[in-house]
């Protein structure tokens, strides 16, 4: 067992420095083109959303449906402070994470005590009052004409402004959110999250303090989301409202499902597949239909996420994970097993009492 | 009525059932005991239609029945009691029972009002809590309602998961007599899963014990009651209290 | 007086909007209580009802036959959509299917757009442009006929789920699909119907809703996420309290935008929507659920 | 600095339209227009000899889309020019990343921030040609000044669109004399809008301004007079579709709106210098697509046209294009006559536009 | 060995119009084994319920080790060292059987959110230690072999004992077995109840629920009974099994 243990991490580690390595060295893959650059600084700042986002669904098994609310957060205490009152970008991006994480404590504690559908409904609330405050606070986001003239980032006094420096910088983001949420989810806290998931009641009669540890992981996503946020207000220096309001919130929980809740890479996956299907869906539909505009896009995107989520219901981290473990040969035979019933859906029976 | 010949289910790569041979005939119990994990819940849903065998074949009534589709075998009068009661949790213990009878609302309604009536006086504790939402029932009487909606679908052949499992030992004496009596009335065929094995063996007619997958012992549940290889090993040594 | 009349009147435009987000929220609750699905495509039936219905209209079809077949079409394009979308999915969780139903809301506006432009259309009123006059407030025929039509189709229902085996039948294959399949229970077959009458109760929405707002290819999602919030205020399994809740929310928003700001309508009513929740944490209209801890 | 890839006998333009999502009802037009000029252009043989080629995107009225596209145009298709940017918001998104490869960029969207930023960032390359809410209100104002409506209610959308509008209201008003008595904002999907109309009522206003786009203000003005409010509405040239006619019906007569020329072209006297242009592109645009071109197609009839002309002037050189633009004296264009100036980057005033009344389901243009 | 572990005083709780437990005194000493035996709806789980903080009585008392606990939250009381089984079972199913029990050490771990986040120092040796307890402890039930299976895939009976590992990992001072030996075959609930003594003697306290007359009369110390949420005796197994309200309400005439 802990021999088995120790093979896996090993190879982990060695498949992740092989990631690291192709992460860093893409610029150059893709010849400097700084289209590509900036696709992949979205979906690396999608990719920090729906990594916190994964850690609330998939381990706490709470949904929200007011994601960008907190990205809007972020970003729009990143542009006031830094435009408006002068701050160093740093420290306003930190600034804005601890606002979210405040805003998710301060939202959470009634929100929590909501279950399911309730639950989504209250997050699809705070979305649509967060949403109609960036609209309204007119002299702080500049209303729905947008806020303009956000400085870019800088690191030791340098402006941060090509697409290449701002890569890496995302990039760094994205590997330590990563890397974060992979050892919240190996450890206690992970555990505990998941029993949550299973059964709130045996959760808390083994000593999980679950209000306490739905609001942490509700915190850190907001966290997340919030830098992310930041992040893309320096990067585009520009922000409106519509970028997150409800629509946006969708969209993370979209991309969080196509990248599966099976393991925590599911929110890099599901971001770099749903930004590189819609470019992708922009490159080739009008090579088969000629004079279409943009309607067919949505039709096709909207079927293959129909026909995607069809064939992988737990996402494409759902699909690989059972490759992965193949490869990574944990557990020996019985592990194979296990991935084998996985498909069988056991419903867990007797949930209604204690 | 009953016949399964050589039958293989699999949960994915899990061999559970290795070539399963029963027989039930018109108006008998058969009780099927054997450890955690020999697959008796699995034998009870194959037949059901909940899983379906890869290998063998199963026939009811000389025909074979339609595998793996659960409403079709229940239209031909085979209900099962599953394991963990399935209650439905948030319709009322009245609700619950007369779904039982699902399917035999539109020709018989009739008797079904006097099916109900009569399960309610086997199960008088149900009946000071006909309103009461299914899932708030303690774990007993939970135990009964389940008994009690098999029993609304009047089958020709039921199939009992671990019916005592949870019932005060009064009450398991009163259901296992009231399944003879069933028995006895209606001429309905039972398969009886059970881990209270004696209260098993004296109830049944014929008994299987089932080992890893494979039916191991056959025979009169009288015999096996008898029998000093399957006291020791299921009825546990009867010194201990 | 005039305080009055312009109190009567914000309450019918309440009731009036309200009772549009009633009929889509009974969508709602019969597909979530058979199915255990929230279809986000739910606001989109009502879209395609109304375009349809526009569509036969203007070549000619008598208004009755018009409403009939848009809704029988509309029912149709639900039944293909559990079929091809809904079932085979069946058993993914929760967040994947409702996933799905945005996918498969994406696909229907496409569609939309590409048959019937990005133009709105007009439909006329069911039964002429008058007015009704009460206490110098003015009700229009059209909002009359949306709040009969709410009311007829939710009597409808509950005397369905409530007087009839099926109905219990219905509601056992959510609780427990397993132990509905052990009664006998085809819930395949249940499911396919409960989308298809969700889908023409939207398309009756859009219809009746299309001479008061116009209709167009993204219509959908406004009415759909209203409705949500209605049904899920309502419990989504249970259709009085989901179209309580319809009511409620149409209410809100009608005397937030009357007697305080409309810009922040929405965050009002939502922000009183939740207010009440956070004190009855099991819904407005919590009754037993039969789940114990 | 001249582009550095591209064929030497083509020309790439590049586009973003907001063809679908919520502002499709302005973005298509745009799109149809624009393909349809590229199309008789290139069968005339193109610019100098050289084919044009269009780069077209839709940016689904999202603003991310509009940032990834323009990427995408300015490194990966390469193009000379860009136009488009359908609406206020996606427009601005793009421009800094205009600004910063600089590259000849002509916007359709009105917000005046396009050309003149309150932020003071810079401007070199951007152009629009869409009348600024400036100038409409301006026109809106003069003539609640004409009538003697002094005394409003002034309702407004809530995007960008309307409250940009209600800025430059709010800021033009007190030089024309004109006071709101009451100011409201409703939802781009409104069904019903009474609730909001009550307060109107009691307010007791001259006229009523309504600024929005033609389905939200269809559901407005026909509640307007569903309630027995008899005042004068006189709305924004968002409106400046057939469909408003439709969905408002009866409501619809009477209605005021300040707009573009296209959709009174018929009625122009003969001396109006852009009648005959006018004219033209209603008709090709009527034969191609089988509907009544709008006001924002003339935007992109306009942008595309001075690009067309910079072109010639200033070859693969984009200084030299964006030099030509600026100096660009009395184009006739659809929205109006254009002379640019380097403080100037429309390049067109209030007599751009003149009051039309919708009476009896047409576009009537109102005595001047 | 004499001290009081666990206090019920006059503890009642009524469901609407449903008496369910009405007035129920007694208590348990350190390392003793009591069983509450009564009719199916005696008010046996609920009064675990109110016991473990799941369900607030509507009156009444609960004192553990001294201290008073109504009202506490369950997971005040399982870090107080009080854990418990679940008679409808309550396993995470997705999670493997070790992960189950591990989560069962929670309670006996410090590491919160940042320095799991941080993987600091601290956090890697608890996991090794977590992992080790919870194997060991399977390896007592007999079930280490399955360490690796998804805890929803076993067999019924087996899901129990993996409940029972879980309570037990953390090591409380009192556990409540909510009829531990459903869906265990005779030979099996005698493995388990020779596990159970074996944990007595390690110095475990158990309150069970058991409707297997063999398993309580071998095992407890003290019975409690129930009936329509009274008690209506207490006392050694002996006393209890010729208890003519006893015989009369639960076990039947010809009781073991
Ligand atoms: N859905 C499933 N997926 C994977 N494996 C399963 C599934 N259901 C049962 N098994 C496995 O099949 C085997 C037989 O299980 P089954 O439930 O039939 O046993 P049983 O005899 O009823 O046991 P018990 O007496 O504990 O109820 C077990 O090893 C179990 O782990
Ligand atoms: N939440 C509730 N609402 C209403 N009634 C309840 C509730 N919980 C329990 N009851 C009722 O209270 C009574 C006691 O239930 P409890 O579960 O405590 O019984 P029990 O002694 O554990 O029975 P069993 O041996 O069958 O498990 C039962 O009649 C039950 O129906
Ligand atoms: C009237 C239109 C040209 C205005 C455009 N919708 C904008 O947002 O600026
Ligand atoms: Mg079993
Ligand atoms: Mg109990």
């Amino acid at each position: 067992m802990e021999h088995g243990q120790r093979m896996t991490d090993g190879r982990k580690r060695w498949l992740l420095l092989v990631g690291a390595a192709v992460w860093l060295g893409l610029p150059w893959l893709v010849f400097g083109n700084n289209y590509v650059l900036s696709t992949l600084i979205l979906i690396g700042l999608y990719a920090l959303v729906s990594t916190g986002m994964t850690l609330l669904m998939g381990y706490a098994g709470q949904i929200s449906l007011g994601q960008a609310a907190f990205y809007g957060i972020g970003a729009y205490a990143s542009a006031y402070l830094t435009a408006h009152a002068g701050w160093p970008s740093w420290l306003a991006l930190a600034a804005g994470a601890v606002l979210a994480a405040l805003v998710a404590l301060v939202v959470g504690i009634p929100v929590f005590r909501l279950r399911e559908h309730y639950l989504a409904l209250a997050t699809l609330g705070f979305g649509v009052i967060m949403f109609t405050f960036f609209k309204e606070w007119k002299e702080i986001t500049g209303g729905l004409n947008g806020f303009f003239g956000i400085p870019p980032i800088r690191i030791a006094g340098v402006p941060l402004q090509s697409d290449l420096q701002f890569y890496y910088l995302v990039s760094l983001f994205v590997l330590a959110g990563l890397w974060f949420a992979h050892n919240i989810v190996r450890s206690r806290v992970g555990r505990a999250l998941r029993a949550i998931h299973g059964s709130e009641v045996a959760a808390s009669s083994l000593g999980v303090n679950i209000m306490k540890y739905k609001l942490q992981i509700f915190m850190l996503s907001a966290v997340y989301a919030s830098i992310a946020g930041s992040l893309y207000a320096h990067y585009v220096t520009f922000i409106n409202p519509d970028l997150f309001g409800i629509v946006p919130s969708i969209y993370f929980l979209i991309m969080v499902v196509i990248g599966g809740t099976a393991s925590v890479w599911g929110g890099l996956i599901g971001a770099a597949v749903y930004v590189c299907l819609g470019e992708w869906l922009k490159a080739v539909v009008p090579l088969l239909l000629p004079n279409a505009g943009g309607e067919f896009e949505i039709v096709f995107f909207g079927l293959l996420l129909v026909v995607m989520l069809i064939y992988m219901p737990n996402g494409l981290t759902g699909v690989m994970q059972k490759r992965m473990r193949r490869f990574l040969e944990m557990g020996g035979r019985q592990e194979k097993q296990i991935a084998a019933v996985e498909g069988h859906k056991a419903r867990s029976i007797g949930g209604e009492r204690g | 009525m009953l016949v399964l010949r050589n039958v293989h289910v699999y949960h994915g790569h899990l061999h559970v059932l290795k070539g399963v041979s029963l027989q039930v005939d018109e108006g008998k119990i058969v009780t099927v005991v054997g450890a955690n994990g020999a697959g008796k819940s699995t034998l009870l849903g194959t037949i059901a239609g909940v899983y379906a065998p890869t290998e063998g074949e199963i026939l009811f009534e000389h025909k074979p029945l339609p595998y793996g589709k659960v409403e079709q075998i229940v239209e031909k009068g085979i209900c099962l009691v599953p394991e963990r009661r399935q209650i439905f949790d948030s319709l009322s213990v009245r609700d619950n029972l007369l779904l039982g009878a699902y399917r035999r609302h539109r020709r018989d309604g009739q008797e079904v009002k006097r099916d109900y009536e009569r399960v309610l006086e086997l199960f008088p504790k149900l009946q000071t809590m006909l309103d009461r939402p299914g899932g708030l029932l303690s774990g007993g009487e939970q135990q009964m309602l389940a008994i009690a909606r098999g029993l609304m679908a009047r089958p020709k052949l039921l199939l009992l998961d671990e019916p005592s499992l949870g019932l005060a030992p009064l009450v398991v004496k009163e259901v296992m007599g009231m399944l003879t009596q069933l028995c006895d009335q209606f001429q309905t065929a039972m398969i009886l899963v059970e881990q209270n094995v004696r209260a098993a063996l004296q109830t049944a007619d014929e008994a299987y014990v089932l080992e890893r997958g494979s039916i191991v012992v056959h025979g009169k549940a009288a015999e096996l009651l008898a029998d000093e290889r399957v006291a020791e090993a299921y009825l546990g040594a009867a010194g201990r209290r | 007086m005039e305080a009055w009349s312009q109190f009567v009147q914000l309450l019918f435009s309440g009731l009036t909007v309200g009772s549009i987000y009633a009929l889509v929220a009974l969508g709602f609750v019969i597909t979530y209580s058979v199915t255990g699905i929230l279809n986000l495509a739910q606001g989109d039936f009502a879209m395609l009802g109304a375009l349809f219905c526009i569509t036969l209209v203007n070549n000619g079809v008598p208004f009755a036959a018009a409403i009939g077949l848009s809704m029988l079409a509309v029912m149709v394009v639900g039944g293909l959509f559990e079929r091809l979308a809904i079932q085979p999915a069946r058993r993914s969780p929760v967040a994947v299917l409702i996933i799905i139903t945005i996918g498969a809301s994406f696909v229907f506006r496409g569609i939309a757009l590409l048959v019937w432009g990005t133009d709105p259309y007009a439909l006329r009123p069911f039964t002429g442009h008058g007015a009704l006059e009460v206490f110098g407030a003015v009700i229009q025929w059209q909002s009359v006929w949306a709040i009969v039509i709410s009311l007829a189709s939710f009597a409808a229902l509950h005397l369905f789920f409530h007087r009839t085996y099926i109905g219990k039948a219905v509601a056992a294959c959510v609780i427990n699909p397993f132990a509905a399949r052990l009664m006998g229970i085809d819930i395949r077959k249940m499911s396919l119907g409960a989308i298809a009458v969700s889908a023409g109760l939207g398309a009756l929405a859009g219809i009746v809703i299309a001479p008061i707002s116009g209709a167009s290819y993204d219509m959908g999602m406004m009415i759909g996420l209203k409705a949500f919030i209605a049904a899920v205020v309502g419990g989504l399994t249970n259709a009085p309290a989901a179209i309580a809740g319809a009511f409620l929310v149409g209410l809100l928003e009608s005397f937030a935008e009357g007697y305080l700001s409309s810009g922040y309508k929405e965050a009002i009513s939502f922000g009183l929507l939740l207010l009440v929740l956070f004190f009855m944490p099991n819904g407005l209209f919590a009754k037993m659920t039969g789940k114990r801890v | 600095k001249t582009a550095t890839s591209g064929g030497e006998d083509e020309i790439k333009i590049g586009a973003i339209f907001s063809a679908s999502g919520g502002a499709a009802p302005l973005g298509k037009p745009e799109m149809e227009t624009v393909k349809m000029l590229v199309e008789q252009w290139n069968k005339q043989g193109g610019i100098d000899g050289k084919k044009i080629k269009l780069i077209a995107y839709d940016d689904k009225s999202n603003q991310n889309e509009a940032v990834l596209s323009t990427k995408k145009l300015i490194e990966q298709d390469k193009v000379t020019a860009i136009i488009g940017g359908t609406i206020s918001g996606n427009s601005l998104a793009m421009i800094p990343l205009i600004e910063k490869a600089g590259i000849p960029y002509i916007s359709l969207a009105a917000s005046k921030q396009i050309v003149n930023p309150s932020d003071g960032s810079s401007r070199h390359w951007t152009f629009k040609t869409a009348q600024g809410d400036n100038i409409v209100i301006q026109k809106l104002l003069g003539f609640l000044k004409e009538k003697g409506w002094t005394n409003v209610a002034w309702l407004n959308v809530a995007n960008a669109y309307g409250t940009s509008g209600h800025e430059e209201f709010v800021h033009y008003a007190p030089e024309y004399g004109v006071k709101a008595v009451i100011e409201e904002e409703f939802e781009a999907t409104v069904d019903d809008a009474k609730a909001m109309l009550t307060k109107v009522k009691k307010a007791n206003p001259q006229a009523i301004i309504v600024w929005g786009t033609a389905q939200e203000s269809a559901v407005v003005t026909k509640n307007i007079r569903q309630l027995g409010i008899e005042a004068p509405i006189v709305e924004s040239h968002g409106i400046g579709t057939k469909s408003f006619i439709d969905l408002a019906g009866e409501a619809a007569n009477g209605v005021w709106f300040p707009a573009g020329r296209i959709l009174v072209a018929d009625q122009l006297p003969d001396s109006d210098p852009q009648k005959e242009t006018l004219l033209k592109y209603k008709e090709q645009f009527e034969k191609a697509y089988g509907y009544a071109p709008t006001t924002f197609g003339g935007h992109a009839w306009d942008a595309f046209h001075l690009l067309v002309n910079a072109i010639k002037e200033g070859g693969a050189d984009q200084e030299k294009i964006r030099s030509a633009l600026e100096n660009t004296r009395k184009f006739i264009g659809i929205s109006g006559v254009f002379h640019m100036s380097k403080d100037d980057h429309t390049g067109l005033d209030a007599d751009s536009l003149v009051m039309v009344q919708i009476q009896d389901g047409k576009f009537v243009l109102a005595e001047q | 060995m004499s001290a009081v572990l666990l206090e019920v005083e006059q503890l009642s709780k009524s469901f609407g119009g449903v008496q369910a437990v009405q007035n129920v005194s007694f208590h348990v000493k350190k390392e003793e084994i009591v069983a509450v035996i009564g009719p199916n709806g005696a008010g046996k789980t609920t009064l675990f319920n109110m016991i473990s903080g799941i369900i607030p009585p509507t009156s009444g008392l609960v004192r553990f080790q001294g201290a008073m606990v109504s009202g506490k939250q369950p997971h005040e009381l399982a870090m107080l060292g009080m854990t418990r089984t679940f008679q409808n079972l309550q396993l995470f199913s997705d999670m493997t059987v070790l992960e189950n029990v591990m989560v069962g050490f929670h309670s006996r771990l410090k590491s919160g959110i940042l320095s799991a986040g941080f993987r600091l120092p601290r956090t890697v040796k608890e996991e090794r230690q977590a992992q080790k307890q919870a194997f060991s402890c399977l390896e007592q039930v007999g079930l280490a072999h399955l360490a690796c299976k998804r805890a929803g895939t076993l067999p019924y009976g087996m899901q129990r004992l993996v409940e029972i590992a879980r309570a037990a990992v953390s090591r409380p001072s009192l556990i409540l077995l909510d009829e531990p030996m459903a869906g265990l075959n005779p030979q099996e609930s005698k493995q388990l109840v020779d596990v159970l003594l074996a944990m007595r003697e390690q110095g475990f306290t158990f309150l069970f629920v058991e409707h297997d007359m063999e398993t309580v009369m071998a095992i407890a110390d003290r019975i409690v009974v129930l009936d329509y949420g009274k008690k209506i005796a207490e006392g050694a197994p002996e006393e209890i099994a010729r208890h003519p309200d006893v015989i009369k309400a639960y076990l039947g005439e010809e009781a073991v």
